[in-house]
């Protein structure tokens, strides 16, 4: 019972982490219909400003994410405006043409400037100490991370299922001849949102870097976990990116420590079974 | 007459290398009615598309009230007063009714639905229903609807009646005349119908080809069976 | 006349670092000696090979040897791969001077293949005794689910069981993981005093030690054992307080104390541009230039293979390791295996500190 | 005349929404039937529910005496039971030609042959031609689809259907969106199937109802309210209220 | 001019018929160019081949059934250990060898169709990725049938013909790939133009439609998902054969995404668009790596950017429109 208490512990943590960094591709894959693989590679650079504020400048963590955040949407900007613009409207494959070629490019440069060594992002003590929660101690930072999960989770929801912002967006997306004929500014609404989804990234990447450290390699490294656990959510759906990652979270972690020689057998087995049920994705938008 | 509201000069047009529409100039006034024949695939669409900035210009301009909107895209279009209901309707399938209304308020507030509402009361039925599960009938209420809540100056109809009931296109047909009468609203009007087409329009073009071969009142159209049978391919009206 | 060598090394990708510690090692060893051995120049000329893979591998020795006509091949990382080029070897009359790739079968493929780096029964076998000494006897075995992985189960098994300990549960996992509390769950239940642990050096050890404090095993004083591979220096700074007093098996350490090394580290540290970044793969390459320049000299710049892998065998000389040997039989090096512990030098650096040392390990590997 | 198609007690609902009550309708060979109605009265739901694209709630559907209810979508065209789309459903990257020959193909079972040259096969080009040239398309008959006006692709929509020989077509609005000067096409083309077929056509154009069908069935929030002779349709009270409107009085 | 007439002149169909000798002549005359060329490099050619017949067979799934796969590392993977297995264990004869990973490769295929026709869009997509996932870790797992992680080596295939050797140079290897990818070519061609080619393109462009002409999908696709596999299959064994080591890597997800890369590089949905990628990219990866094996990655990535940026549909796509520009005139006064 208390195993099984702990290790439920540990899965919410590992998927709420997982959920932040995911989320913000699930907006872009869903929503704006760009299957940016590049993504992991924002939530790196995010990292590295993170540790870079927090270790070099010695800024608190709060200011750290604040900056890694703006950084990262900054240098975003004008990738935005000179690469992604322009495969808004094109097929998903020169999407992944292009994004790879971004996360190449972008690892190739990190290894350059920062080497290929770990960037650790120092926690606040009050993050850094164990709380302990009766059955067991847990790492603050879990608890974080947690938290931050669902403030992010409901925020998003609200913003897209219920504004006129989210609405336009949606519009955009499926249509935007069309959108623009009903005289829907469709250029400021996808810059608005990639940003979104790119601030995102980064405070994914940063809040994520217990679990995944940071590196040059990031980029590529978790890649396939990012794409797969967004398509099981059913891209575009906040609910569904929770659920996916909780659920696989929760597999993941389980079967670790069940069968550990096995893990990823299992882990694989449940995508497929998940999608076999679910061939839209756990709650896919209608397309 | 008074200025014109739309002003069309020496118009070319088509998509990537197909050139469809050539030179076509013609201009309406506020208010007025231009209903637009001629037979399939002869450019009807094309000139309502490239009005809203949807197609490839090659040569001509087109002014709005004066002003000259030739350069600007298709967004700014909408923005400056014209609005397309096109033929293949266009429903955003991934929103709910309301949603896809929403989308046409133009930053109107969003109390303004009711009067699309009011118009097709069917569509407060389905309010919540995505634009996917609308009948074919439906889609075109909505599609119009969309369009008209953007209180556009100029209102370009691209059959707006296929699919249906006539009960509706009588209702529709009185709120076009209505829009139109009361001076808001500028409209050009593609119908199949020839009927409808003559009885609501004030000015008639037939487009063959791609070009303009016949403009004037409809009445002058009725009477000329010749021009009826070579270019809309109807031996005169029952 | 110019004598050039390939190097095939990760030079890109997910272990770039390693690739850059060969370069930084065969290039401080040129700096050292000159870049002329015997009168003829050495050149070397390096080919990437980011990750295991044995068909790019064989594509990028094949031409290597037949269209740069190097004489000497060096490098390799991944045990495939190695296993992709020795059948090249004996029909391009090429040595390959194995710098990593460290499964002990490699050395029966090919007569041509030597080896300077250490296999992991080599650098795990003494981990048992030292355990049973500092009174650590029931052990839980975590290893990564991968060939080095598993040759190192295997010898930390034999090596304790030998000493008088055991091992109460082994778990291999696999390489991708990157959550390990459910790991250190598993621990806690079995209810062992000691992990023994073996990951490859990389950003998942990073997550492996932090789990293993924050789940508060640490606290409960439950010793952690491992190969060096958890503790390369290259990750110590992130590691930091997480692996303190962590204890390790290896055959180098980069604060090794001899003159020897104090040189050899000064030229690396120079050729790799930041010093943190150094670690065993340099030695390897060192050492391993060390063994090509002994082989050019024996065949006077002639390309004869034979005679080059003759020349070396049982060559003995004093590496920034320590002192080490090439076994005339299995053509692998034999050398001082090192126990460690993770603590702070003077300038308050993170090392791998000697605490102990077992001279003359040969690889056991094949013996089991 | 024997009784080809029979749907009996048909019933279907969405969410709360009931869009067929008990629709029980048969087809004769030879019969010329137009189902008529407002919008969303459920025409296009009726004619998925036969062709089996989504599943009644209740109710039979029998085809030349056998109970296809269980069967779905595809065996139901084997069959014969053809319908063509409200919203053209179409290849854009194909030109109307290939469409057609696809068809033939099929028909003849060799749609799916590896061993073969789709181009190959003069004998479905030709008569892939024929009908193309009925319906007018000759002219465009080797453009891709999608640069072709949409009237154009509502008639290959209806070229396909002819194609299939089918036992029991079903036209979903074939003159939507065809100009006036158009629909005479269509109308030929389906003077000349051959008298077995039984052909249920959904419209909103009375004229070309009035002039083709020789039976109407009224449909009204998924239920029929009325099926008799055109002629009396005009003058029923209901229908004129729900539907024709204006329509009637200028027919009457 | 009039459609009417147009299925009795048989000038397109002779024409089609030209283009395709003309097509496999040139990939020949471009192998023997770079035997010519770079006589020294045989073994990377080779390798090129061997992923060429690779990238085609994802082709045929992503390009003319429009199933996106990042898993086709599952098919070619299997090809190759089946060989190198089979080899082991005494069938040395190349070609026995390379019908042998065919066969395996096309029963993976239907077992990878049968799953992930289960789904659609991206969860497919994922399906792809999860089989691929699970077959790496079987291959690490069963190492004694595989040699895990070290890699399965130790097969020496038997003399092509009993003469020619698969040697350092690997002259045999290379040639005995390039025939093969001949060969294959000329027999895709021919099946993406027969019926059950076109109805796959039916498919990808709207599924529905061709249920209604009465054409049940599922069959249809599985059948591809065989021939693909088969394909990739004498890929992977090309590969076993020629480096005679068989690595994890070829059931990796590196390798599937690899390809994916390669084939919109080259462009989808025309069989050649797969070569061109495939030369290019191998080509390019392989010069810039060798310039400079540190940072050849930025490099690597500015130029796909550049490609989608200035060669939207791919580079065989621009071809084509180059080609067009060119005989436009004619291709005019042919109206
Ligand atoms: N996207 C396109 N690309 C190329 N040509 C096109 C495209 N769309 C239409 N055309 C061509 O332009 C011409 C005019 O088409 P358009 O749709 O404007 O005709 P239309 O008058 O609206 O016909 P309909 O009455 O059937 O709607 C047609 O010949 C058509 O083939
Ligand atoms: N999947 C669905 N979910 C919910 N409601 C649906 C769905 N499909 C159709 N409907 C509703 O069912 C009703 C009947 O639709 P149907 O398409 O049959 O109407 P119709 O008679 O064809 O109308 P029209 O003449 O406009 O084509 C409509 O109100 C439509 O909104
Ligand atoms: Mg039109
Ligand atoms: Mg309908």
């Amino acid at each position: 019972m208390q195993t099984a208490l702990s290790i439920a512990m540990d899965a919410l943590a590992y998927g709420m982490a997982l959920f932040i960094i995911c989320i913000g591709l699930s907006l872009t894959m869903g929503l704006m219909r760009v299957v940016n693989l590049a993504h992991g590679a924002f939530a790196m650079i995010g990292g590295y400003i993170a540790s870079w504020a927090a270790r070099d400048l010695g800024l608190g963590y709060g200011f750290a994410i604040l900056l890694a955040m703006l950084g990262t949407v900054l240098i975003a900007i004008p990738l935005e405006r000179l690469l992604y613009r322009r495969i808004y409207d094109r097929s998903e494959l020169s999407q992944v043409l292009m994004t790879i070629g971004i996360t190449f490019c972008v690892i190739g440069i990190t290894n350059y400037f920062f080497g290929p060594t770990l960037k650790t992002i120092p926690l606040p003590a009050e993050l850094a100490r164990s709380v302990d929660l009766g059955f067991r101690g847990i790492a603050g930072h879990r608890l974080f991370v947690i938290a931050s999960g669902l403030v992010v989770a409901g925020g998003l929801w609200f913003l897209i299922e219920r504004t006129g912002f989210g609405i336009h967006l949606r519009a955009a997306v499926e249509n935007a001849p069309m959108a623009r004929a009903l005289g829907v500014r469709t250029e400021i609404i996808y810059a608005a949102s990639f940003a979104l989804a790119i601030g995102l990234a980064a405070f994914g990447g940063v809040v994520g870097a217990e679990f995944l450290p940071i590196e040059p390699y990031y980029a590529l490294r978790y890649m396939v976990t990012f794409l797969v656990v967004v398509s099981v959510g059913g891209a575009g759906s906040i609910p569904g990116a929770l659920a996916a990652c909780l659920l696989l979270g929760a597999i993941d972690v389980t079967g670790r420590y069940l069968v550990p020689d096995f893990g990823n057998f299992f882990f694989y087995l449940a995508v497929i079974l998940v999608v076999c049920i679910f061939p839209r994705g756990l709650m896919g938008r209608a397309q | 007459m008074p200025a014109a509201e739309l002003d069309v000069r020496n118009l070319s047009a088509g998509y990537g290398q197909t050139h469809v529409l050539e030179d076509v100039s013609f201009s309406v006034p506020a208010g007025g009615r231009l209903s637009i024949l001629g037979r399939n695939g002869m450019g009807k669409t094309t000139l309502m598309a490239s009005l809203m900035g949807l197609t490839r210009r090659y040569a001509g301009s087109i002014a709005v009230g004066g002003t000259d909107i030739t350069a600007l895209g298709t967004a700014a279009r909408a923005r400056s007063g014209i609005g397309l209901v096109p033929q293949t309707r266009e429903i955003f399938k991934g929103l709910t009714v309301e949603e896809n209304l929403f989308a046409g308020l133009k930053g109107r507030p969003r109390s303004a639905i009711e009067e699309a509402y009011a118009l097709f009361p069917r569509l407060r039925e389905r309010r919540r229903n995505l634009g996917s599960q609308l009948s074919g009938g439906e889609q075109q209420m909505l599609a119009t609807a969309r369009t008209i809540l953007g209180q556009p100056s100029v209102l370009l109809l691209d059959e707006p009646l296929e699919g249906l009931a006539p009960v509706i296109c009588d209702m529709l047909m009185e709120a076009f005349t209505r829009l139109a009468g009361s001076g808001a609203m500028t409209i050009l009007f593609v119908e199949q119908r020839l009927e409808s087409a003559l009885d609501f329009a004030e000015e008639v073009v037939i487009l063959e080809r791609g070009r303009i071969v016949w403009s004037g009142k409809p009445d002058a159209l009725r009477a000329d069976a010749e021009t009826l049978e070579r270019y809309v391919g109807v031996g005169g009206l029952h | 006349d110019t004598i050039k060598v390939g190097i095939i090394g990760p030079f890109s990708g997910p272990f770039a670092l390693q690739g850059k510690n060969f370069q930084a090692g065969a290039e401080a060893w040129l700096a050292q000696n000159g870049k002329t051995v015997a009168g003829h120049d050495i050149e070397l000329v390096y080919r990437d090979l980011p990750t295991a893979n044995p068909q790019q591998a064989r594509a990028l020795a094949q031409e290597l040897i037949v269209r740069d006509k190097v004489q000497y091949l060096g490098g390799v990382y991944f045990t495939p791969d190695a296993m992709a080029i020795t059948p090249l070897l004996k029909q391009g009359n090429v040595p390959l001077v194995i710098f990593n790739a460290a499964t002990s079968a490699i050395m029966t493929s090919s007569p041509l293949a030597v080896r300077t780096s250490f296999t992991l029964s080599q650098t795990t076998t003494p981990l048992g005794k030292a355990a049973v000494e500092r009174g650590v006897k029931k052990f839980v075995s975590v290893v990564t689910d991968y060939g080095p992985g598993v040759d190192a189960e295997a010898a930390f098994k034999k090596a304790i069981t030998a000493a008088g300990g055991e091992v109460v549960e082994s778990i291999r996992m696999p390489l991708n993981t990157t959550e390990f509390s459910p790991i250190m769950q598993r621990v806690r239940d079995a209810g062992a005093e000691g992990v023994f642990a073996f990951l490859p050096s990389g950003p998942p050890t990073l997550g492996f030690v932090k789990a293993f404090s924050d789940t508060g095993l640490k606290k409960a004083g439950v010793k952690l054992f491992a190969p060096g591979d958890l503790t390369q220096e290259s990750d110590l700074p992130a590691l930091g307080e997480a692996a303190d007093g962590l204890i390790t098996s290896f055959h180098y350490a980069v604060s090794h104390d001899s003159e020897i090394n104090k040189r050899f580290v000064a030229a690396a540290d120079k050729a790799i541009g930041a010093p943190d970044l150094l670690s065993f793969p340099a030695v390897g390459a060192y050492d391993g230039m060390f063994v090509i320049a002994k082989m050019i000299a024996a065949t006077g710049g002639k390309q004869d293979a034979e005679k080059a892998v003759e020349a070396v065998k049982g060559l003995a000389w004093e590496s920034p390791r320590g002192p080490v040997k090439i076994d005339p039989e299995t053509r692998h090096i034999t050398q001082t295996i090192y126990l460690r512990e993770v603590a702070k030098d003077a300038q308050g650096r993170w090392i791998n500190k000697e605490i102990a040392s077992v001279p003359d390990q040969k690889d056991s590997g094949l013996t089991k | 005349m024997s009784t080809l198609f029979e749907v009996s007690n048909l019933s279907k609902e969405f969410g709360g929404l009931q869009v067929s009550r008990d629709i029980s309708l048969a087809l004769a060979e030879g019969e010329r039937l137009a189902l008529i109605g407002p919008n969303g009265a459920g025409k296009t739901t009726f004619v998925n529910l036969v062709t089996g694209r989504i599943r009644p709630s209740a109710g039979q559907v029998r085809l030349g005496g056998e109970d296809i209810t269980a069967l779905g979508a595809v065996q139901r065209v084997r069959r014969g039971l053809v319908r063509t789309f409200q919203v053209t459903r179409l290849f854009p990257d194909m030109t109307p030609e290939e469409h057609v020959v696809m068809t033939i193909l099929q028909r003849h079972g060799r749609a799916t042959r590896i061993f073969a040259r789709f181009h190959g096969d003069s004998a479905a080009r030709d008569e892939a031609a024929e009908i193309l040239a009925t319906l007018g398309l000759t002219e465009v008959s080797s453009r891709k689809v999608a640069t072709i006006a949409y009237g154009q692709q509502r008639l290959l929509e209806i070229a396909i259907a002819l194609a299939q020989r089918p036992k029991v077509l079903l036209l979903d609005e074939p003159a939507a969106g065809v100009p006036s000067a158009d629909t005479p096409r269509i109308e030929e083309a389906l003077a000349q199937l051959p008298p077995s077929l039984a052909v249920l056509m959904i419209e909103h154009d009375m004229d070309l109802v009035f002039r083709f069908a020789k039976r109407v069935v009224v449909l009204a929030a998924g239920e029929l309210i009325f099926q008799g002779l055109p002629a009396e349709v005009a003058r029923d009270a209901k229908v004129r209220e729900a539907y024709l409107g204006s329509y009637a009085h200028a027919g009457s | 001019m009039t459609g009417a007439t147009l299925p009795h002149d048989t000038a397109p169909r002779l024409r089609t018929l030209g283009q395709d000798l003309l097509g496999l002549a040139l990939i020949a005359l471009a192998g023997l160019a770079g035997y010519a060329l770079f006589p020294d490099n045989l073994a990377f050619l080779t390798r090129v081949v061997s992923v060429a017949l690779l990238v085609l067979s994802l082709d045929l799934i992503v390009g003319y059934c429009g199933i996106a796969s990042l898993g086709q590392g599952a098919l070619y993977g299997t090809g190759a250990y089946a060989a190198g297995i089979a080899c082991l264990h005494g069938v040395t004869e190349p070609f026995l060898l390379i019908l042998i990973g065919a066969a395996a490769g096309a029963v993976m295929g239907l077992l990878m169709g049968a799953v992930m026709l289960r789904a659609h869009g991206l969860p497919q997509l994922v399906l792809s990725i999860a089989i691929v996932q699970l077959l790496h870790e079987a291959a690490n797992k069963a190492s004694s049938i595989t040699g895990g992680s070290d890699g399965l080596s130790g097969m020496v295939p038997a003399p092509l013909f009993g003469v020619f050797e698969f040697d350092l140079w690997g002259r045999s290897a290379y040639f005995f790939g390039l025939a093969l990818l001949i060969l294959v070519f000329a027999a895709l061609r021919f099946i993406v133009r027969s019926p059950f080619g076109m109805v796959c393109r039916g498919l990808k462009e709207d599924p529905l439609r061709i249920s209604a002409l009465g054409i049940r999908a599922f069959p249809v696709l599985l059948k591809m998902f065989a021939i693909s596999g088969a394909v990739a299959g004498m890929g992977g064994a090309l590969a076993a054969i020629a480096t005679q080591v068989v690595g994890l890597d070829s059931v990796s997800f590196e390798i599937s995404a690899n390809a994916l890369v390669m084939l919109v590089l080259g462009g989808i949905g025309h069989l050649y668009g797969a070569l061109i990628g495939t030369v290019i990219f191998m080509a390019l990866e392989h010069v810039v790596a060798a310039i400079n094996p540190f940072h050849w990655m930025t490099l690597v990535g500015a130029v796909l950017i550049a490609i989608v940026l200035f060669a939207p549909r791919g580079l065989s796509g621009t071809l084509d429109e180059a080609a067009r520009l060119l005989t436009r005139s004619r291709w005019r006064a042919g109206r």
